[in-house]
């Protein structure tokens, strides 16, 4: 499972890479490019993002990304069958994320299947907390896939111990308040809420939004499992082309 | 209602996790104001003093007279302070925000209506504002961001997605999880994350409760149809919470047909079979979406029906067969206006328009001694723009022409 | 008053002899009207299922406490039907015209606020509607002729005089001396011939009468001052009318101070020295004339207060010292409609701000137990061109630029 | 006394006719002009028009010959000095005709010892009824100058001889409703309106408003005393010069 492989992963390192893209952005082909020079880079899970019209808890350079895909007629079809051919080949975890109508729409049971026939190893959707997801949470579980959940600085102790009780493979911890793509403080605020986070469960935990470079990895080494880096890749990407994108990976696992 | 939020399975709270303790407060904080009558009666003074509530009811007697069917009766929402029901629910949430001890309020906005309420209020209460609105409704509704900014607020232009009403809503909630602590959100509509829509339909209710007693006094006996526009919801929930009980009282709502309901150009969720079932901006109801369930464009004549959802008490209440719904396309609405400003000297918004166009197809098949009630959400001198382009009106563009050449001088 | 229709030196029916038998049946009808209670009856119910009587009264709680002084009240007019206090006297007119079983009706409008509401009188009334309008005026309130037409009202561009709104009221006076047998002049303010003055009070003293009822049940006891802008003197006497008899609550109007009363250009009847007494439209009273007795140009940002002449009875209150009266420019004006926007949310005409102008000159020298009650007469959204070139907003440039752009294309 | 001259004159003739101009149109020089054409083309009385910014009862031809002459800055001194001018040297009766405003601000006394002083013989002011006239009649009757009345079609039989009470000279009986420089229908209805006048008063009569060729003239033979020809002198004035003035008044007359 999910877990397993991340704590076998970390007693090789001291701080685990993720990260995300989101699919058809900047084109299906280029998208899949990212993948296979993230995963050559040395990243040790992948979230693909199923691109949404309404991605609420994403900031500007995340939703640009989403809407530019589905400009270019990104399906969710496709999203599939692209994170098929992405996942295969590579051994690191893959996960979906995206927000919780795709998977409705598409069918939670069939969204289930065909990702886990993908070989997707878990799903990241922002927008179900634990109390909406009982369907969703039924079909992870049915296909083996790992429904991950979120921790944010403002979810008390009592909150962390109950979306603990749904969360599999890892928790997502949201370095602060905002959407993704801003800038965090990583500061002894942050320590105290990782260390609350820590506190609330045994799974692995990542911390995202806001990661950006070698000295953000480095200060969270030993607090969390897990980087997430996000919008900054986007960022390389639009800034430096996709050739960018490796040299950028290693920079940070430096 | 097995789950809290739920309106048979519609509704629910599809809340990112940091918004999640944001909820939590709220609603405490409105079951405890709900719970509290002197909130109420602190709500009714309010309405009373700063808007002009109750509102009267109208017997249309031309228009009565005119279809020879039904007496017609409309609910004047267009006399409130703001010119239009939105009103009610921005002052509810004003008191609620104060009770709450928050400092800032937030906004979505498409026609402007509800944004120039928002700000109406946040001027009255103290309160700092941000509109939200889509850069292509800003540019559409000038007057109403002229006069939001002449309020004190900050009117942001949204230029994310399709840059209308429900990417301003998705802006909002993305300010929302960056303040929550300092700022309430004031959602615009029954619709959104639970509790949204209960409280909203709470404020509106206001609405039906003065027109059922109204009917009564007036007229005597409760009507036996009840119209109103559908966009969000909120003015229909408003004028039907009135009549919920009276199971001999039909309600019945009215989206905006655009183009016609077989043209794709519409943004009719409930009296359509385009829309599916989706969750988005944070709850379960009807969307016009693709069968990915990517939202769909819509469009209305009337802005603030030009939404891809509806309020989820709404697709409960189409279900349970206690709300009817149908359709009004942008013609039938200019029509139905221009006739009822001839005849009653009154000007319904685009949006109460299209309430009246099916009653209007309703009426003549009704008897003198049957009753309906119209629900005229809002005034329509708003919307001089969009209608005076509706009429082709070529006086009025040479009036623009001038003033614009005044402006290039 | 010795001779009736006269308040001191005052007022009088300056009739061409065509006229004087239209006048004897008006005068009687009126009387009749006046003298039936079921007559007032009638019209407060008209008042309060159509318009939205009574209007508030609002406790402007921000105002009061930015200027420190006293308890500032605000009468809400602006929530009446069509947006001004011009409804009361037009709906009442329009009772008597039915009464007298005319079918049609003439007005002279200004700001087209007059105009609007007496074509939707006669929309809801079913009369033919003829609006004199001077050409001028035509053109900078295009929107109102707009809604006008809509209405199904004629609106007739005056090209004769100096086409502005006395020009508008000479004209209607000539369609009138064609037409009275079908026709009833329905003149928008408190001035013109015996019983103009005297009936447009009567209908407008429901302002005061509403005022005093809620000062004594909101606040306990008659306010201290009230203030109200004068134009032609019709809200300022609707609401004077409710203390008159109440030597302890002083009554103050504020006319149009245009550029400053040293200035020349303003319109400051009362106000200013500028003004002398004469006899045109009908009536006797202060009028802004030559020495030979050539009406002058009046200036002022409200186009509903730029007029030449003042209701007599006002005259007459000054004489007596019972109404004391003062000047706000231009600048004052949309100085203090900006800080009232701001502040209560409340967007006061530009005629009406005239009266919080003087308000809040006087309010910081009052104490907290004081009571100040401003007529806001109308709402401003009606102004938003000439506002928004008072505030010189670029946006709104643009927004109209663009527009012209889309109809010339 | 007026009534006297107008008693005699008929004797002579079926019918006098009497004239109107506005003072200063369409200039000042050219209005004395128009006045001296109009005396020698053979009229017997005599109307000159104060300009007045709001001339309610006028209709748009006399509306417009105001206008123009107060744009050119005509006044009250200078009308009364040149009404001086177009009296001197004729023998027939002139009247002064304006609004109310004019007399008031002028001080009605002065204005009648002026009016009197420059051989004016009476007044015709339609905007003050006799109700509203007390200062106005004892200014005029001080210095013996006629104050005439209007009857018109509205007027009761009761009211017609009220007014006969304060009239002198004659009375100036309206043709039909309206305002001045319409057309007016020459009828039975009108035949009969003017024996109501008749049977009022005394006084000879005058009718106005609409009479334009010797048709309507001949019409009024018999019936009225004064044929009064207003907005049409301006009408020919407009559109065939000064010149055209004492051909078309000896048309009527002929
Ligand atoms: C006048 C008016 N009516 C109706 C609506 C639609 O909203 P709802 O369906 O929430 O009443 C709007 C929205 O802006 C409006 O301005
Ligand atoms: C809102 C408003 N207030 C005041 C006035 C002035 O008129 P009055 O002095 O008769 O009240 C007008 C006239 O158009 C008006 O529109």
């Amino acid at each position: 499972m999910l877990d397993h492989y991340i704590r076998a992963k970390r007693a090789e390192k001291d701080i685990l890479l993720m990260t995300h893209i989101v699919l058809g952005y900047p084109t299906m082909d280029k998208s899949l490019q990212i993948v296979r020079a993230m995963v050559e880079a040395g990243v040790d899970l992948m979230e693909l993002q199923i691109p949404f019209s309404e991605p609420i808890a994403d900031g500007p350079v995340i939703l640009a990304a989403n809407q530019r895909s589905l400009e270019q007629g990104a399906t969710v079809a496709e999203c599939m069958e692209q994170a098929k051919q992405a996942v295969s080949g590579h051994t690191i975890p893959f996960l979906f994320m995206s927000y919780y109508n795709i998977l409705y729409k598409y069918g939670l049971d069939r969204f289930a299947a065909d990702a886990g026939d993908a070989g997707i190893t878990g799903t990241i959707v922002p927008d179900v907390p634990p109390e909406e997801g009982e369907e969703y949470l039924q079909a992870m579980d049915t296909r083996n896939l790992s429904p991950i959940f979120i921790y944010a600085p403002t979810t008390s102790d009592e909150r962390m111990r109950y979306i603990a009780q749904y969360a599999r493979g890892f928790v997502y911890c949201v370095a602060r308040k905002g959407v993704t793509g801003e800038a965090t403080a990583f500061s002894r605020e942050l320590d105290e809420y990782l260390a609350r986070c820590r506190a609330a469960t045994d799974l692995p935990l990542a911390l995202g939004f806001g990661v950006k470079n070698q000295a953000d990895v480095d200060f969270l080494k030993g607090k969390v499992d897990i980087a997430v880096i996000g919008s900054e890749t986007i960022r390389v990407i639009d800034e430096q082309g996709v050739g960018a994108v490796g040299d950028y990976i290693r920079g940070l696992a430096a | 209602m097995a789950k809290p939020g739920y309106y048979g399975p519609y509704g629910g709270a599809f809340l990112p996790e940091i918004l999640v303790a944001t909820f939590d407060d709220f609603r405490e904080a409105f079951a405890s104001a709900k719970a509290d009558p002197s909130f109420w009666q602190d709500y009714l003074d309010l309405m009373s003093t700063y808007s002009c509530r109750p509102t009267p009811l109208t017997h249309a007697e031309n228009l009565t007279k005119h279809f020879g069917g039904a007496q017609i009766y409309i609910k004047r929402e267009d006399l409130n302070h703001t010119g239009a029901h939105k009103a009610n629910n921005v002052m509810g949430q004003g008191l609620l925000v104060k009770r709450m001890g928050k400092t800032r309020v937030i906004a979505e906005t498409g026609a402007g209506q509800h944004g120039v309420a928002t700000a109406t209020m946040a001027a009255k209460f103290g309160f700092e504002c941000t509109i939200y609105m889509g850069e292509v409704d800003v540019l559409r509704q000038r007057p109403n961001v002229f006069w939001m900014e002449r309020l004190g607020a900050t009117v942001i232009p949204v230029t994310e997605g399709t840059r209308i009403l429900k990417d301003a809503i998705n802006e909002a909630f993305r300010d929302w999880v960056r303040n929550m602590d300092s700022t309430h959100y004031v959602m615009g509509t029954a619709c959104g994350p639970h509790p949204f829509p209960e409280m909203v339909t709470w404020f509106q209710s206001i609405i039906g409760l003065e027109t059922r007693k109204q009917c009564l006094e007036r007229v005597g006996k409760l009507p036996d149809r009840v119209f109103a526009c559908v966009g969000g919801g909120s003015n229909a929930m408003g004028i039907f919470s009135g009549f919920l009980d009276d199971g001999d009282v039909e309600l019945v709502g009215v989206e905006a047909g655009g183009h016609g309901v077989d043209s794709g150009e519409h943004a009719a969720r409930l009296a359509s079979p385009d829309a599916s079932v989706g969750v988005a901006q944070g709850y379960k109801t009807y969307f016009l979406q693709d069968q990915d369930g990517q939202m769909r464009e819509t469009h209305s004549v009337a802005a603030g029906l030009d939404y891809v959802g509806v309020s989820p008490i709404l697709s409960h209440l189409r279900e349970t067969g206690r709300v009817r719904f149908s359709a009004a396309t942008d013609k039938e609405v200019v029509e139905a206006l221009e006739l009822t400003i001839k005849k009653e000297g009154l000007i319904p918004a685009l949006e109460s328009a299209h309430g009246f166009v099916q009653a209007f197809k309703e009426a003549p098949d009704m008897s003198p001694d049957q009753v309906i009630v119209i629900n005229q959400s809002g005034r329509g001198d708003k919307d001089i723009f969009t209608v005076a382009d509706a009429f082709g009106d070529p006086k009025w563009e040479k009036f623009i022409k001038d003033k614009a050449e005044e402006y290039h001088a």
